[in-house]
């Protein structure tokens, strides 16, 4: 973890309300798949609290971010321009276990629901790079939420795409889709890992263990320091599933990344 | 004027505290610093004069469910609800490895009766390597009865007395801000025996969510904390400065050196940064290394000249 | 759906406070309109619900030397001292002109004694067009010492019977928020009679320009308002409404129609802006027609059914 | 008096700190000399309050601008760029007198202290085209402190700077050659008139008082309004200055220009 200044490579708008950004940081940093950076637009007065964004890809001193601007804080971040400078905490957060698929062979099933699908795609990307089994299921509400979409495409591994409204793939929520797969590559085949809107998620896990498939979830909370200070982004989580046996784990330093069983839906 | 450096460090900014010595006047507020370690990667811990930890109990607590905080203009809502390992395990986990820094280490502790604070410092009175004790009576989340301690003078002063009592180290005592009377408070807590007092703690806020009607924090009230703060906590410090004898920190809204300077001014010994390390990390380092540019620039010989310095005189006409 | 309208106007808008019918739920702040005409060259008064003149005493004041302002995080600090031209001035030279609005007129009123404020109300009494007072309870109080009236339920609750005792029209008593138990306050001064409550007054604080050592306002202390206090002032109007029958005004850095409606929701009847309209001339215009544009989206069929309707239960998890 | 959405046209810099906007309005307004603005950077969250500015320029629909940035507020608006939105309420404030100029043939004499000088142009500008005999006395501290110098020299009537460090012009105060002039021009002959920092202007309402010219300034006071609804821009008046014998005179509304002799220096 490093606070470090970023200089706007580009900052565009990929559909109504999202953007992909790319900054050049004052020091290169390594990334793990399923970390996040704490950011806002260097010496911003209003909002104060940076956002948590995934890291969508990084190489060298390079990192990149895909968002939906929701409110005051990201929309600032939308308007910053090209050499213009971001303020940057990263790497945060933990990672996806892969030994499953990497180690004993299983197939990697990533789902992942709108503007969750930036923090899997690094992971997407070095499985396929590692010669994994993976397949990639994609929901969205509409066709224009399924930010990166051609990147995954572009990974050769196959692609299912839901919308909510039928814009785009299949007509309905992409955990149709997952459910028929799991079932039919059987019991145990299988890791899921999961990013999206909590009902997703949470119905993701439920289909998961309906399957033993083992099922990770990078999850979303409230930030207000993204590095374990401020206790806020907490999460509950079944007793025994952390120890000591806190009842809440911060999804900052703990996570993002959980085991699905570990989380009280 | 090049800033003079004793073992690196500015010794024009060394201040006493309740009796402790701070090698410089900037510490982390409580609850917005974890237990220190966590900022180990970011910087070195001996950079800064002190840490006070995240509020302490007698034994580990759960805290309250999410969501915990909301942003608010130039501010934050926050209802952690004192979430914490436990005095046992601080000293246990935790102290150790701060004790390898040269950095002092306040433990914040709070309760809900008289006995949950005087059982909390009885662990903590074993901790080695702790500076002093900062009391929280006024955490605005947690409700006994519905009324707090930290607005009460006579409760106030009964709990100061109580931990004095038992205490091997010094005792700060953490104002509310959430009272009219901030000098009676001041002298009812500094008669009961407290070594210092810091202030402020967070306002009682709420923030509704106008779409579903419900409040954006689980714990409906939170504490508001941040830049948005700072001008009541200025006032509060210079009230209370005015009232007692005993050295005050300064706390609320500070974000940067000249922030801090103004807490000074009004009559604080020593300040502590809460929200803003939240969206700066460095926020504090930055402050002691902006405090020594500070006396550069003013040519002030040192930092402790600054406390109480306000000129109340009539200001030259035409501003 | 489109916005129903009688002479122009949205009719779900409509309130009662008071006994005083306003048209909509959106009024001036007092000190934040000057005595209403000033925004006769920007908007149509009669748009708005009512407007709620700078405090009036019974002889003009001259105020606090400058300077009276000075711009904090979100908010800014005021020490205005209460300069007007006197309730006699008031009722010759500037109501006759408000009268010919179709709005509500709350006059602010303000004194050092219950005297000041019972000379005021009498003098007060004869303007025609005149629908209500406003008593601001947060001066210092010059009989019992600079103690300030609204910090003590007793002295609050005199200065309400007192007035209400002369009142020809209804009584609206504006609560100070640097008190720590709004409840009681809020029970004495409703006991004492007041026809209804409005909150909040400003919270006191301090700035120091850390270059001359000096405060930033002549007065040293000042009120804070804006943006910054919104948390606070939503806290203490849902802490009143809880307390009390009588209807209430929200107030406190309210900017927009979506401000407005969380005071709503926490309790108000109706809301009043102030420091926004400084920033944002229309504020109040744009308000009004942001709630009607609310109540589209929403489907809600009046704003009178959003007062109090916070929602406590539980909420789903995961957000 | 309007609430008007302002286009930026150009916002350049001119010397370090000092600014040159330039806004296209939603609507025209008819501007007097001395009048002002108040500004801020559309939508903006923080700095709150809008800023005042006098009115530089004014013909049809645009309005220009010369400001130094002190604080958060200016700094703000130094950072819109062409087609970006500002929020301007104008035209606000009185104007200054010039009677005794164009009726009774006085030399009009102009003080202008730094920035104070934005707030002279208009004046000097259609003096100098009703033939007026006009003189400007231009200091600043440095050479960098003369902003729209040139645009005073380009009208023609006789332009004197003076620059505290001798870095342009006569080096010293802007009252030394001011006083030579009303002192060669003789008794009542001269109307001045002065914007600058407080000072300057005390000592040039001395100087006009000790040679029976007439003088009128044009004054800064923190505002946070600008239209007379907060009461916070006061200046204390001597007694009897304004009816009713009121102490304070807001600047916004009863100002920003004064006669010298009212004000409490
Ligand atoms: C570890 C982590 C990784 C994330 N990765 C991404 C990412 O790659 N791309 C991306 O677009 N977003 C991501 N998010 C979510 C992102 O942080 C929030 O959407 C963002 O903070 C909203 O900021 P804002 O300024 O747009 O809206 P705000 O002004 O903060 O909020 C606007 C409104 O949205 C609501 N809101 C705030 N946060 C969320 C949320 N998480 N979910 C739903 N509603 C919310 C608020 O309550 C408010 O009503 C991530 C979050 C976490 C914790
Ligand atoms: C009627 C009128 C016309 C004006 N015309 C112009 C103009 O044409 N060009 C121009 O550049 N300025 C002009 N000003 C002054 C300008 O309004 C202020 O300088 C500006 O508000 C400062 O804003 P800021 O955001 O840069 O600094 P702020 O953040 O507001 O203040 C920064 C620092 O400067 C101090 N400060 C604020 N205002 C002043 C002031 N007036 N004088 C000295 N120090 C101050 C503050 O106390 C603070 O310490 C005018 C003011 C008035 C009232
Ligand atoms: C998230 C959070 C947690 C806090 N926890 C504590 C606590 O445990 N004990 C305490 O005394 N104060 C606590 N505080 C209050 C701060 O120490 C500080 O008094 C207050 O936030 C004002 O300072 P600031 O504006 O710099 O944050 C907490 C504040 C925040 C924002
Ligand atoms: C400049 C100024 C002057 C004020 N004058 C008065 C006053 O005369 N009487 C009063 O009751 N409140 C006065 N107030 C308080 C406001 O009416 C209001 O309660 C407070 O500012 C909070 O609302 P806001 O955040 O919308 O401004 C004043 C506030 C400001 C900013
Ligand atoms: S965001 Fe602060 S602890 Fe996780
Ligand atoms: S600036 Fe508000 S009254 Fe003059």
């Amino acid at each position: 973890m490093k606070d470090l200044a970023g200089t706007v490579e580009f900052n565009r708008q990929l559909a109504p309300r999202y953007y992909h950004i790319r900054l050049r940081l004052s020091e290169q940093v390594d990334v793990l798949p399923g970390q996040f950076a704490m950011l806002r637009p260097a010496a911003l007065a209003e909002p104060i609290l940076r956002r948590a964004l995934a890291i969508h890809r990084a190489e060298d001193a390079s990192v990149e971010f895909i968002y939906l601007v929701l409110g005051q804080g990201l929309e600032a971040l939308s308007r910053i321009r090209e050499g213009e400078r971001v303020d940057v905490l990263c790497p945060l957060g933990n990672t996806y276990p892969t030994e499953s698929v990497i180690d004993e062979g299983r197939r990697a099933v990533i789902v992942a629901g709108g503007v969750g699908s930036p923090a899997l795609f690094m992971l997407a990307s070095e499985l396929v790079g590692r010669g994994a089994d993976v397949r990639v299921y994609f929901g969205g509400r509409t066709k224009h939420d399924l930010p990166a979409l051609d990147e995954f495409e572009a990974l050769g591994c196959p692609v299912t795409v839901t919308t909510d409204d039928g814009s785009a793939g299949e007509r309905g929520f992409v955990t149709v889709p997952l459910e028929r797969d799991l079932a039919l590559a059987g019991r145990e085949a299988s890791v899921v890992y999961a990013c999206g809107p909590w009902p997703m998620m949470a119905r993701v896990s439920e289909i998961a263990a309906g399957h033993a498939a083992k099922c990770y979830v990078s999850l979303e909370a409230r930030m207000a320091c993204g590095f374990g200070i401020c206790v806020a982004c907490v999460v509950e989580v079944c007793e025994g599933s952390f120890a000591p046996p806190f009842k809440y784990q911060k999804v900052c330093t703990e996570g993002p990344v959980f085991p699905a069983e570990a989380i009280v839906w | 004027m090049v800033t003079p450096r004793e073992n690196g460090r500015d010794p024009r900014l060394a201040v006493e505290v309740a009796g402790i010595r701070f090698h410089n006047p900037v510490l982390t507020a409580s609850g917005c610093c974890g237990y220190g370690l966590e900022f180990e990667p970011l910087f070195d811990l001996s950079r800064i004069g002190g840490i006070c930890t995240k509020g302490l109990s007698a034994k580990p607590m759960q805290g309250n469910p999410p969501a915990r905080i909301q942003e608010t203009p130039a501010g934050m809502l926050n209802a952690i609800g004192l979430q914490n390992i436990g005095a046992r395990a601080f000293i246990e986990q935790k102290l150790p490895r701060l004790r390898e820094y040269d950095v002092r280490v306040l433990t914040n502790v709070f309760g809900y009766t008289i006995d949950d604070y005087v059982e909390a410092i009885h662990i903590l009175n074993d901790g080695d390597g702790i500076d002093g004790y900062e009391l929280n009576i006024s955490c605005p989340n947690v409700k006994e009865g519905g009324l707090i301690i930290g607005n009460d003078p006579r409760a106030a002063a009964e709990v100061t007395e109580a931990v004095k009592r038992v205490a091997k180290r010094p005792v700060i005592v953490k104002l509310s801000p959430n009272i009219s009377d901030v000098a009676g408070m001041a002298r009812a807590i500094e008669s009961a025996g407290a070594d210092a007092l810091s202030l402020i703690n967070t306002l009682v806020g709420v923030s509704i969510d106008i779409r579903t009607r419900r409040p954006r924090i689980a714990n409906v009230t939170g504490g508001l904390s941040g830049p948005a703060i700072r001008p009541v906590a200025v006032r509060m410090v210079m009230q209370a400065a005015a009232a007692v004898q005993i050295p005050l920190i300064g706390i609320g809204g500070i974000a940067t050196a000249e922030d801090a300077v103004e807490f000074l001014i009004a009559g604080a010994a020593a300040v502590q940064i809460g929200t803003a390390s939240f969206y700066d990390p460095l926020a504090t380092v930055k402050a002691v290394e902006g405090l020594s540019a500070y006396l550069d620039e003013t040519g002030t010989e040192s930092i402790r000249t600054l406390t109480g310095s306000l000129d109340l005189s009539p200001p030259p006409r035409g501003h």
